[in-house]
């Protein structure tokens, strides 16, 4: 499955269904789900919903953290 | 003396809000959070990198349970890209601040006054604490409040630049007029600019560069923390009012003359 | 921090010398040096009330020991007035150091060079420590530097006037040249004030008016020890540059962008 | 004996010698010498010189003392 | 030398615009008018007294075959109430050209961003000439033109205040960034802000109070319009950059000394 | 309107002195000297080159009938340079008038004040007409007066600096206590900076660099003349007073409301 | 006839149609047509409509001329 | 005979009495009198006074013109 991250395209071998789900897919990027915000397609997920989310062929997913910043 | 600021129902000691941007080390960024007494850090939401993903920021060093967090909207040029950065800060954060931005000019990061309400609007719909920066354009600030923002944070000059508060006349009619804290973001270059913005009677002051910028990041955040609270203070003490004449501070008369003797 | 100043061999850890007229009542001259933490008061030399000799005054109030005290040629307007009472003012206090003014001209209380000059040299020979009141004049400031002076004492603006260092210019051109420590004298309104002439690297300050005339001087005096060390922290820390533009406090990489999905 | 003292004729008795020591002068005003200077016709009189300095017929007397100012 | 101004198609020689209001007479107004070489003067539109209709107003003395009227919305609180002066003095007067003013605020008058975007959106879209009075924002400022705005008009100072050009540094940042004629309106109080707003390169300046209140309007509009041709061609002369030190003006060396003989 | 300067006698109807330094050539110098309109030019005393004895300079182009010629003495450190000069100066240009300059200091070319009045006294003595240049102390200033000095001649800021006029609060208390004529001499280097030195009331202003250097020295000196003569009919115009509050310039009734039919 | 013109209310002799040519209107208060805007209910009357406008019963009318004014 | 004119040393031919007319030693530098002012050993030479001035064996001489300049 190809899928466009933080803007650079990935391929992820999906499941069954035709699409990973996004606990799943994080797994994958070693990515603690504690420490991120994630948006597919401009929605963002609310961490709750982390769990029931999948993505899928062709997805824009956005992947952020906080970093040092004042303005 | 109990002076306490509030935003949102949320009470600080601390008017100084400080950016954690820009420092040499994880180190020093806490050491000059610690010296600078501040209670509210604000923070930038950007892409993890996904080749190193758990990477440690300065972030991580910071203790959570003493400052709270306000994620910013830096970077974004228009509305939708703020309320995305926005909502992603939220969800990251788990706070519902906002230090909103909406940036489209990247020399001078001055931001855009019709962008900033109409992405205030939205945000405040979704129930976020909305504290905007924008020009020092009273009218504009105004509106922000009316909207129903925490905050307005005018500038005092561009971001970063150190220039101090050029917009002073205009910060005057912003807070003559505000009913919400108003906070001076942008262009503080040295104590001096810090204690006349609290001075002028404002809430309280966001500084970022020039603390990590200093040769000495955390004497200059401690050199802050001092400026934002004697600035504070003056103004609650009452500042003499500036005389276009002199006024002696010794008795005039009673001077000793010389005199021979009359003999 | 040891950051101590020495002036004619005397150290001091604070930088912030107080005048101690214009109060309301003794007490609150007491609580405003004790907030102020000055170690170096000025006082005048005035003739005694024959009729009511043992009068006390706010100096009788003042604890010694622990501040030093610096008697003033505040009043006189001519080169011999001043030596008069410098030499009175020497008697009195039993202090070699005298802070020297002559000021012809009571609108604006604005020091005369050449009696300045003149006084300090016959001062100076006879043993006197003199720190001269002073235009904010380098060629002057130098002239009594090579005479002997243990400092300069330029102006800020006319005495209580509160305007502010409208002679910064002129100031940092004083500081730049002097080999003596360069202490900003008068015009000092507010703890801003105090903290730029700090940053530029003054020595010290002399305030009065403005502590002594606030509304609450008490809390005003201690903003100003703030405002002191805030400014001489900020020395040293090195303080950024003032430029023209602005200069992203958080990474310009990385912002979030909206994509809908390609599919 | 008239004196001009800070300003102001005063008239004192002198003693036979036609002048009068300045400890007594001052003890006449009720003045602690601690606490003032003393200049005579324009010469302070050193604290130690006090007991010996006298004052005669005429003597313009200056008797201060410190009080609050800045500048 | 040619160096027109062209707004709108519609050349001028004199950059200086001249407002109608606060002169002591109609006389006054047609003298200061003359005297001020202006070609641009702004009308007010406000309520016939219709039970004097036929009074005469300053107006009436103006010669029109040499002076452009330029109708403006003072007084205009709201978007619509900007929309309807602005299209009855496009009836009145035969131009299509508007001063647009949105002015919530009655204390400072300072324009509203919002409501002026708007409203120029608007008469745009029915053909107007818009030039827009705004806050020195350069954000709005670029959204203006954007929208099809003739020129810009930052405030330099409150209306009337005479407090000159408080808004330089935003000021610069406008004209640098725009592709519009930019007109510095309100707060010039003196020559010198005339002179210093052409200098930094604005395209024009509009003046009201500083010229009608003046104790001789006439003789200050003389000098109003000696300013403003002072800092245009100032501004095309290119003035020296401003500099720390100092460099003489005469020859350095070559000095005659004083040498006594060596016989 | 006659409204001529008087300078020990002589009247000038140009307020506007100029150097003759730093032009790029004769020509340049000459034209320059035209567009300013200016009745007085400074020149500078300088060693005659023995190996090329008759080479012309800027000043053999200069049409000596219609401008006084006014020698200074730039160049010279201490009193005893500047008296040698000066007597030099005098034989060779046949003026008595002298612009007096004892500078010591090479960097900022501030003036000695002790040396200036020291070197005035000796030169009024000798019978010259003295015009020093000073720094902006109004003691100083008026010890020169009662000397006898035909103006002072007080610095805007360092000579070639440009930065304008730094020291106009001392400016305006000189200028108040003046009975002499008041010559703002270095540091102007726009028109602004002039016609402000004139509307506060300076008599005239001496420029040089700002004319000489400028991208078009003939173009500028032009609208430093307009620029003069702006700031001077301002002064007699009687500017307004500058108001921290906005002040309506059309009239605030009457302006036409919506309304929808009644019926 | 009752209409409000620039805010008060005026009373005029209608026609037998109900109603009021402006041009009438403005004849019957003297004013000058060539000097002033008018707006009927918030809807500016171009000049070139002047003579096929009317006014009727309840009518809001603004009547403008220009004044002198800056800002 | 040795002078010091304008700081630099100057060999003059001096006349019977061992000094020069100072117009003679402005000739021999080619110099027009009237453009030029003229100090000997620190003392300024009054232009009426050229003709009746001589310089000796050491002297010092100072010849000065005006050249462009402000301050």
């Amino acid at each position: 499955m190809r899928l466009i991250v933080n803007g650079k395209l990935r391929e992820l071998d999906e499941d069954d269904h035709g699409a990973i789900p996004l606990p799943e897919m994080l797994k994958r990027f070693e990515i603690d789900p504690r420490l991120v915000a994630v948006a597919i397609n401009g929605d963002v997920i609310p961490k709750h919903d982390f769990a029931a989310a999948r993505v899928h062929e062709g997805d824009a997913v956005e992947i952020v953290r906080m970093v040092g910043g004042g303005a | 003396m109990s002076d306490l600021l509030t935003v949102a129902g949320k009470e600080f000691s601390s008017r100084l809000f400080l950016g954690t941007g820009k420092y040499a080390s994880p180190e020093q960024t806490v050491a000059a959070i610690e010296a600078s007494g501040t209670q509210l850090v604000t923070v930038a939401i950007r892409r993890l990198d996904l080749d190193n993903p758990n990477a440690r920021t300065e972030l991580d060093y910071i203790d959570w349970s003493r400052h709270s967090v306000l994620p910013n909207t830096a970077g974004c040029k228009t509305v939708d890209e703020a309320l995305l950065t926005a909502r992603l800060g939220r969800s990251v954060t788990g706070s519902t601040w906002v230090k909103l931005e909406v940036i489209p000019d990247p020399k001078y990061l001055l931001p855009d006054p019709i962008g900033t309400l109409r992405a205030a609007e939205q945000l405040l719909s979704e129930g976020f604490v909305v504290l905007p920066y924008i020009h020092a354009d009273p009218v504009l600030a105004k509106h922000l409040e009316e909207a129903g923002c925490a905050t307005v944070m005018p500038l005092g000059s561009a971001i970063g630049s150190g220039q101090g508060i050029l917009t002073l006349h205009e910060i005057k009619i912003i807070i003559e007029n505000a009913n919400v804290p108003v906070v001076v973001d942008a262009g503080i270059g040295a104590p001096s600019d810090a204690a006349l913005a609290m001075e002028i009677g404002a809430d309280a002051v966001l500084i970022n560069t020039a603390v990590a910028k200093a040769q000495d990041p955390v004497l200059m955040a401690g050199a802050m923390k001092k400026a934002v609270e004697a600035g504070r203070e003056a103004y609650l003490a009452g500042r003499i009012a500036a005389k276009p004449f002199a006024s002696a501070s010794s008795p005039v008369e009673g001077v000793a003359v010389i005199a021979k003797s009359g003999a």
